[in-house]
């Protein structure tokens, strides 16, 4: 932490989750506020209302299932983006020849509206769960090709020098070299692709779901229900906030060895 | 052992062949080397001086293979060298540990690409941990020690895969002088028992003579060998040898030698 | 020789037809019956539903062959007079869209809209009776304002007073109405213009299968046409069924049910015998000559496949 | 470039451009291909089809005016994200308070569906140019800050030091030092951002829009209009490739004093 | 010029009060100083040795204000050191130089930061561009440079903001003992001109010699000062002085001093 002035000094002593607290007390009264404000009231539902929603004992079995489903989807898409961004950001970083080719496709590719290429994958993969997982995998791969390829290029030279002298081959300085170099922009890459698999989840359930958080929220949007659509948006927004704890806590344990200025 | 290097058969372990190189910079090129021509016998000691800037580390890179010359080429084994190799181990002049790795981890990294069995591992590592004294920080990561530990730690790393020919980038320049005396009679040992090719850069005309069979003294940039000197003092050598006349003679020829291709930098 | 075959389905194993749907009454209410009351066993077909949320999707799921017959609303007839589908049956038509107008901006009568801003879905049947509605009274889009909107948005925006009036369709506009009560004036709906347009929705297959499994889509709409016959004279029921497959608010869906111009099987099957129908889908196809959307004029007898349609309505009134 | 072999080393010699003409040859050999199989052709309007969609003169100035407008949305939108998310991310490296007050709502947002809250934005600003500029801005915003805080995490400690030490105030070590320091993450940002604002534009222009190319694709979509739906991802993609072309002449400009191994 | 130090007033320009630094790494507590005392008085020269990883460059830290001392407190002016200050200028182990700008940029940043008429920037960074013999190289960017060039960076950038207390961190280490010699003539003559209070790691006992009024010597870890050696040779000091009698024995006395300490690390 950065040296700073007597007050300062004393707030940076409160624990992390007092200031979670606040931030989140802060956060309730803008809600309620807008909930009781005529203009926004109209798409804001109270806090109560929500809860009623959630509690109304038909719908809780299905929310359950819903979040299930969409888990799911959402983990097994964003596993194969990250698990195929690995190597093909590598790939790129290392050989001209194959970023030359692939590059242009997934520039070209990462700026269509993923409502847009639905129709695509539904010809080319149908309706099953293989279309939702396919949506959220393009989604999240081309968010995080694009990061752990920066994090490829920017790899300390010296240090891939150091374990070619120490013998290491393209397999070794790969995975003993670059992945642990570009951790940050890895992170990075994760972070967005599980925001983007979390904000394709509706996109992706676009492709012939009868189930799902997505599906839930757009059913209910459809029906102006909007307590079901803001408890849709609030379970999805906590399941990204645990996924945050997740990726903070391997943060915490991969780069321990990194000198930064921050605590 | 110290046997008197005539009686060898020596040939050419590493031969450097006209080797030029020039870098493109946004302001223009910079000719790094300029007709560089000299060769390393085999289980020779030869140690580099010269002004900074003058092209060493450069040289050193093109032997490592992790440079290509712009012009001439380097043979090691009379295999013209393309890429790095086993055989050639390198400690760089800015140390290149992994930061991600504690020093134990560092120092395994070229042994577990050997195949080795752990406990062969373990052997070798605890060995080069104890001969640059770190055991205790084994487990420090590099950014918990301070300039000259991570130095250290870097030797201890290209020792351990025990390269045919070791290349050494002013090894010993953030060392104290205790520990730099303690690792020069360390290197000398190990030379003179196993009589590995090093290529030695340093700017310690002192630490020159007491290491190497020849000293390689090369003029201000573009780097060129101005002169060859040979170290008639037979080994074993010890830090007294540091007072005999012998050495204090070589010394100050070749720090007059160093001095001029000083002066023609300064114009 | 159908009906045998239909009678004995129960015991023997059912053959499988998966039919894409969207989450509402017009397109899921005649599929939800059929199957709720066996009308699809009992010609040994086991409908299973696949829900969509746009027509794209299910058009794309049909042409792969991951779906075996699309139900679609009246944009995606557009491929239908392009070739690309066959039209087995007609469902319903639409009476879903309005366009209401907000008094306190000043909208009291379709002259009022001069100058307004109007949030419609661009390329919807809603628009379609907007810019009949403003030609009505000699206006085009060029005297307005048309902005795009989902009509779940344009909810919002009318209630926020963003927009003066909005041609959307249901359940969108009953939340308007709801919302903002005596304030809201409708302007026109579908049966304005009935003589002009309708929206049939329509139950569509692809050629390629049309060839190829005609005695099973004659089985299906045989079981199609019992359902819509069932639904005709219970439709607050069908709702409550609807609610339960689309899990949404019965409430909901009892409002979605007066949307839609209810068909029973003999209206189809007249319409089909004294050219109705044909006319019908002549007009929505002059419609998508107009707006550019299909390049030339094509013959409708090329896609609508009228001998399924009767000879499903021969074999169940034989039986 | 890395050390390969005989034949890499001489496709390393073919330029760039050539690869991009190949790259661009397969791709439309693979779409013309995608229009011949029956199982696509129907959402894969031909080549042909496209370049007649786009020369029917009727349309010719209308599809002007809607990539005018449209980049002017996404110019705008993605302009203000990037301004705020530089300060925003900045703080939130440096001050530990502002942190914790501000990333939970940033990590809960970034996982809404853009689609999810346009009702929000629409109550909230209405539906003139300004609501769709808004939902570009949100959704750049968050991509960016994401991967700019990660940079400014990433500085180098002994650099903000030694700035420091010469007499640099917070101000000055921003930018001088946080900011060239984290021009990698920074450069990810961009391009991630630039991709949200495409991604999101037809998201964008459900917020009331008369024109625009997002609008051009979904009211085609409408009516199953495949040649048009195409031709507006093409210009869409065009346009993203547009713009990282300008990245990587602004990467090259910024980053040449980087110790990069890739050529 | 050269006055004798007793003819001033001298007050302690830096007051190391019972300085304690503990690093708390993932492997426990290291002890990096403990109970550290001394001042370096107004015009001061001093230089400090002692064996690596023994806390010299966490002392400096603590001085420059880029560490916080775990216990004590250090004192500049009589006022306690909290964070950094324009008056101390610090020249690092690692170069800390800023990749992204030219040499002259790096030379320019501090002075940028003072306001100044760009006239006179250019002036001192030529001034300054000149002593490290970097002129050619004001264009470059640091990766562009060896070893040794990097290092006179780092020295011309600290030099040319002009701080009153100069804390040098082997600033010599890279360099060839010519650059050397050269740096270490320039620097002796500006100290001899200006009187800059110094604080000075090196590893070089020569050097801490020929430089320092008085010589820190500091024990193995947990640093502690072990002895401060006065160097009661007058000014103006040459590279002749190190031929001295005086010098020698100095040399012999904290050579041995130090070697006792580096023996206690070997244990
Ligand atoms: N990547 C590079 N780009 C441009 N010029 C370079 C590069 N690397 C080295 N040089 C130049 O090449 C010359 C020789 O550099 P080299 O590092 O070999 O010197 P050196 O003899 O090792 O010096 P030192 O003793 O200071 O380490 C220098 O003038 C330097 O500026
Ligand atoms: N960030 C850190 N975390 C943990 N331990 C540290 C850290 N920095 C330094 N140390 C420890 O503090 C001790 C003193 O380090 P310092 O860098 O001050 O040594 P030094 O005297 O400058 O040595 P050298 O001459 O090798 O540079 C060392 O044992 C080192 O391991
Ligand atoms: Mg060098
Ligand atoms: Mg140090």
């Amino acid at each position: 932490m950065r040296k700073q002035g007597k007050l300062t000094d004393l707030m940076s002593h409160v624990p992390n989750w007092v200031w979670l607290l606040i931030s989140l007390v802060m956060g309730f009264m803008v809600w309620q506020l807008l909930a009781d404000t005529p203009k926004t009231s109209i798409v804001f539902a109270s806090p109560k209302e929500i809860v009623l929603a959630f509690i109304k004992e038909e719908k809780l079995h299905t929310i359950w299932t819903n979040i299930g489903i969409s888990l799911f989807r959402v983990l097994a898409g964003f596993a194969i983006g990250f698990v195929v961004a690995i190597p093909i950001a590598f790939l790129m970083g290392w050989y001209k020849i194959f970023r030359n080719l692939v590059e242009p496709w997934i520039q070209f590719i990462r700026n269509i509206p993923p409502i847009a290429y639905i129709p695509l994958i539904i010809a080319g993969v149908g309706v099953g769960e293989r279309a939702k997982v396919t949506v959220i995998f393009i989604a999240t791969f081309l968010v995080m090709v694009v990061s752990i390829y920066q994090g490829v290029r920017n790899v300390d030279e010296t240090l891939i020098k150091a374990a070619k002298i120490l013998g290491a081959n393209n397999r070794v300085i790969f995975l003993k070299v670059v992945v642990p170099a570009s951790i940050p922009f890895i992170l990075v890459g994760v972070r967005l692709g599980l925001a983007a698999a979390l904000t394709t989840l509706v996109a992706a359930e676009m492709t012939g779901a009868s189930s799902g958080l997505g599906m839930m929220v757009w059913s209910a949007g459809q029906y102006f229900d909007m307590p079901v659509v803001l408890l849709g948006i609030i379970i999805i927004g906590i399941i990204g906030l645990i996924f945050e704890e997740i990726v903070k806590f391997l943060e915490r344990r991969l780069t321990g060895w990194q000198e930064t200025h921050v605590a | 052992m110290a046997g008197n290097p005539c009686s060898m058969k020596v040939r050419a372990k590493v031969k450097i062949d006209n080797v030029k190189k020039v870098f493109a910079g946004r302001n223009g090129e910079t000719v790094a080397l300029n007709g560089v021509n000299f060769n390393i016998e085999e289980n020779e000691f030869i140690c580099v001086v010269g002004p900074s800037g003058c092209g060493k580390s450069t040289l050193l890179n093109i032997i490592a293979g992790l440079e290509e010359p712009t012009e001439g080429k380097v043979y090691v084994d009379d295999k013209e060298v393309k890429g790095t190799g086993a055989e050639r181990g390198v400690v760089f002049q800015q140390y290149a540990l992994f930061p991600w790795l504690t020093v134990r981890k560092n120092i395994e990294f070229g042994l577990k690409l050997k195949n080795l069995r752990q406990d062969e591992i373990d052997r070798i590592t605890k060995r080069y941990l104890d001969m640059v004294d770190l055991k205790e920080f084994a487990e420090s990561y590099p950014k918990e020690l301070s300039g000259g530990m991570k130095q250290r730690v870097a030797i201890a790393r290209a020792y351990a895969v025990n390269p045919k020919v070791l290349l050494m980038d002013e090894p010993f320049g953030a060392l104290d002088a205790q520990s730099r005396t303690q690792l020069q009679s360390e290197l000398l040992k190990t030379w003179e028992e196993e009589r590995k090719t090093c290529f030695f850069i340093t700017h310690d005309v002192d630490e020159a003579i007491i290491l190497a069979q020849r000293v390689v003294i090369m003029s201000a940039r573009p780097g060129r060998v101005k002169e060859v000197v040979d170290v008639d003092i037979t080994y074993p050598r010890t830090q007294e040898t540091k007072m005999t006349k012998k050495f204090l003679e070589l010394k100050r020829y070749i720090w007059g030698n160093v001095y001029q291709e000083y002066l023609a930098v300064r114009k | 020789g159908n009906s045998n075959l239909g009678n004995s389905a129960n015991s023997t194993s059912l053959r499988t037809l998966k039919v894409g749907y969207m989450p509402n009454m017009g397109s899921a209410s005649a599929l939800v019956t059929g199957i709720k009351m066996g009308y699809f066993k009992q010609e040994g077909l086991n409908v299973q539903l696949v829900q969509f949320s746009a027509g794209p999707g299910e058009i794309a799921a049909m042409a792969s062959g991951n779906i075996d017959i699309s139900q679609i609303g009246n944009g995606a007839h557009t491929l239908a007079a392009k070739g690309k589908a066959d039209i087995i049956c007609l469902d319903d038509f639409s009476i879903a869209d309005e366009i209401l107008g907000n008094k306190d901006k000043g909208v009291n009568s379709i002259s009022d809209l001069r100058g307004k801003k109007i949030a419609t879905s661009l390329g919807s049947s809603s628009q379609l009776i907007l810019d009949l509605a403003l030609a009505s009274k000699g206006m085009t889009e060029k005297d307005v304002t048309v902005v795009n909107m989902d009509p779940s948005s344009a909810v919002t925006a009318m209630v926020s007073g963003n927009i003066a009036a909005c041609a959307i369709w249901s359940p969108s506009t009953f939340i308007v109405k709801q919302k903002m009560g005596n304030k809201i004036v409708m302007l026109a709906n579908d049966t304005t213009f009935k003589d002009k347009v309708s929206f049939p929705s329509s139950f569509v297959v692809t050629p390629a299968y049309a060839q190829k499994h005609q005695t099973v889509l004659v089985k299906f709409v045989q079981g199609l046409y019992k359902a819509m016959d069932y639904r005709a004279g219970h439709i607050k029921q069908v709702a409550d069924w609807v609610a339960s497959e689309i899990k949404q608010d019965p409430s909901l869906l009892q409002q979605d049910a007066h949307t839609s111009k209810w068909l029973t099987s003999k209206y189809v099957f007249d319409a089909v015998k004294d050219g109705t129908l044909k006319k019908m889908y002549q007009n929505q196809e002059q419609v998508f000559l107009q707006q550019g959307l299909i390049p030339s004029s094509v013959n409708v007898d090329n896609y609508v496949l009228y001998n399924i349609m009767t000879r499903a309505y021969e074999a169940n009134n034989k039986a």
